[in-house]
């Protein structure tokens, strides 16, 4: 518990053998909490390793975690070590509230944008009966499931919202005819047809 | 005492005579003592780099080598005020607490220098530095305590947790399904069917139903009718006010007429046009 | 990035070997947020393990891990991994932000709390000699490394200040009973060296 305080070497920047640096290349990914590119993993050393020295320190790494929990991985903006994908049921028992779930707004402002789609922001609002709060659209802008397609000439010119292809992917539809139709839906909700305005914008 | 004299002789060891190199509460000082000589830079470091009086004291004591226990009380108190008095030539703003400190050590002194009142039992009078010398010791001890503790590896500053990124795509984000969808959507049809049932039920409320209501109760009656046999008891609050309403309103448009002996005496109505024996004014 | 969602199988909650539970362990320590207790750990596996063997399966992940770049510890709050000391030249390379080295008033406040807690300002005081500073203070409440957890029942009502469970977590303590042990100051022979206090105060 009371271990010294390692020396501090500034000028020492490099490690004296591959696999001592192979050891700090891990202990910094490990550590890191964002993924780090090569110019990082540089900095780590005082710039004193070449960048393909580096990049071939890193499949080393790579390989040698093949087999083991975590994987690094190449991303757009550098490298990081990612829990592998096998772990997550047991990730998810140690936090209970995940899986977790969207809102009934979430869910409801969802189902008229991609049934009724384009649709306005308003429209929504009348079809479920209270205001949809900003936070709302903006998970679903944010997962990448709508967009803004248009605006409707009327005043104000609201924008139009729509799904998008990533909506499609991600819920496994090859496209929108693909989603349960309506009309089977509510064979004993005989007194409801709820024709929104917004039915005569589609 | 006798340490007192053999150390103060010590502190005077090769210092020539001459005038007054300062003065220390008033009265003119010497000498330095021997092991107090500083550049007069460093001093404003090294006083400043007491973390009070107690730091000085002990720094004091033990440069002097001498036993916590049995502590000079004049060469101490001597050094403490010649560093005091630098620090006030310094400008360095001194802290109260080291002029209360000066006050404690000259009346330690001051005690040490009476007789000691003869007690029989031998050593259990209180020698007057008692209480400095648990405060030194007391104070030592957690000053010791505090450079291990800062040497103690600390997150952050002296390692990182490890904390490997999980993919927020598997792990964070909610799931949707085609079906969740579904449902969503025939949430909204129910909370429709819902709506729509609100607005029948505050059709029925209408206060132009309940008129019509009364209005047929009256006309069945043919004649007067108590105002509380109007009201079904086991009725909502909201009917029950409804119907009061639309029992206002029939009167202010004078089509039934209340009457009451006097006052909490049961009230009585009819319709209006019954006493003209004309058609019921509803419609 | 499109990779599949993992299957759950909430059921089949125990991997099928020891060395697979290992690395289970290992996978969920890695990616923690935060200390996990034996608590967290069992819950992974549905407590399905008795709390002895996920103990003696730490063990062995301690010990399987003595000469590679990060350790496993155990803390107040539980186990989490941790980059070694001797890193931290290279860490702070890449992330100069680091906590400041305290200096003596902090430490010897925080000393005083830790060792002496539950303290009164006034009693911290009395150790030290010197009235301390309002800010002394809120840099270690800041920290999350003290807190009030009470008042002493004497005119003022003055708070009691005691050590967090934070403070003994990030100095890699499992309880005050890990704190370094306490000087015996022995009034006689104790003349150790005196090198004026600068020194010390870096």
């Amino acid at each position: 518990m009371s271990e010294a305080i390692p020396d501090r070497r500034p000028d020492d920047a490099l490690p004296g053998s591959p696999a001592a640096v192979r050891k700090v290349l891990e202990a910094v990914l490990l550590s890191a909490r964002e993924p780090l590119s090569l110019a990082d993993l540089r900095k780590v050393f005082a710039d004193q390793l070449a960048g393909d020295v580096v990049r071939s320190l890193l499949d080393e790494l790579r390989a040698e975690w093949g087999d083991r929990p975590l994987e690094l991985l190449q991303v757009a903006s550098g490298w990081r070590f990612r829990t592998r994908a096998e772990f997550m049921p047991y990730l998810e028992r140690l936090n209970p509230e995940r899986p977790p779930r969207y809102s009934r707004a979430v869910l409801e402002t969802l189902a008229i944008i991609a049934y009724r789609q384009p649709v306005t922001r308003g429209d929504i609002e009348d079809i479920r009966g209270v205001s949809v709060a900003t936070q709302v659209i903006r998970v679903l802008e944010e997962r990448g499931w709508i967009d803004v397609v248009g605006h409707r000439d009327t005043p104000g010119r609201p924008a139009l919202l729509a799904t998008t292809r990533k909506f499609l992917d991600d819920l496994g539809l090859r496209s929108l005819a693909d989603l349960p139709p309506l009309d089977q839906i509510n064979p004993d909700l005989d007194l409801v047809d709820v024709k929104p305005p917004t039915q005569t914008s589609s | 005492m006798i340490g007192d004299v053999a150390i103060l002789d010590q502190g005077r060891v090769g210092q020539a005579a001459g005038a007054p190199l300062a003065r220390v509460y008033g009265a003119p000082l010497d000498q330095l003592p021997h092991d107090l000589y500083i550049p007069p830079d460093a001093m404003a470091v090294m006083l400043e780099a007491f973390e009070g009086p107690l730091d000085l004291l002990l720094y004091l004591i033990r440069r002097a080598n001498v036993n916590v226990l049995d502590i000079p009380m004049a060469l101490l108190t001597e050094q403490y005020l010649v560093y005091v008095e630098a620090m006030r030539s310094q400008n360095l703003e001194l802290a109260a607490d080291y002029l209360v400190m000066a006050a404690m050590l000259i009346e330690i002194k001051s005690r040490m220098l009476l007789p000691k009142p003869k007690v029989v039992t031998g050593d259990s009078a209180e020698d007057p530095r008692a209480e400095l010398v648990r405060r030194l010791v007391e104070y030592e001890q957690m000053k010791r305590a505090a450079q291990r503790l800062g040497e103690v590896p600390q997150a952050e500053r002296d390692f990182d947790w490890v904390e490997a990124w999980v993919e927020k795509g598997l792990l964070r984000l909610p799931e949707v399904s085609a079906e969740d969808l579904q449902n969503a959507w025939r949430g909204i049809l129910r909370q429709a069917r819902l709506h729509t049932r609100h607005l029948v039920q505050r059709e029925e409320l209408s206060v132009r139903e309940h008129m019509g209501k009364i209005l047929r109760c009256l006309r069945e009656a043919s004649g007067f009718v108590d105002f509380v046999d109007l009201f079904d008891p086991g009725q909502d609050v909201a009917v029950v006010v409804v119907h009061f309403l639309a029992l206002l309103e029939l009167a202010r448009e004078r089509l039934l007429e209340m009457t009451q002996v006097e006052a909490f005496a049961p009230i009585y109505l009819r319709l209006t046009d019954e006493r003209s024996d004309s058609r019921p004014a509803s419609g």
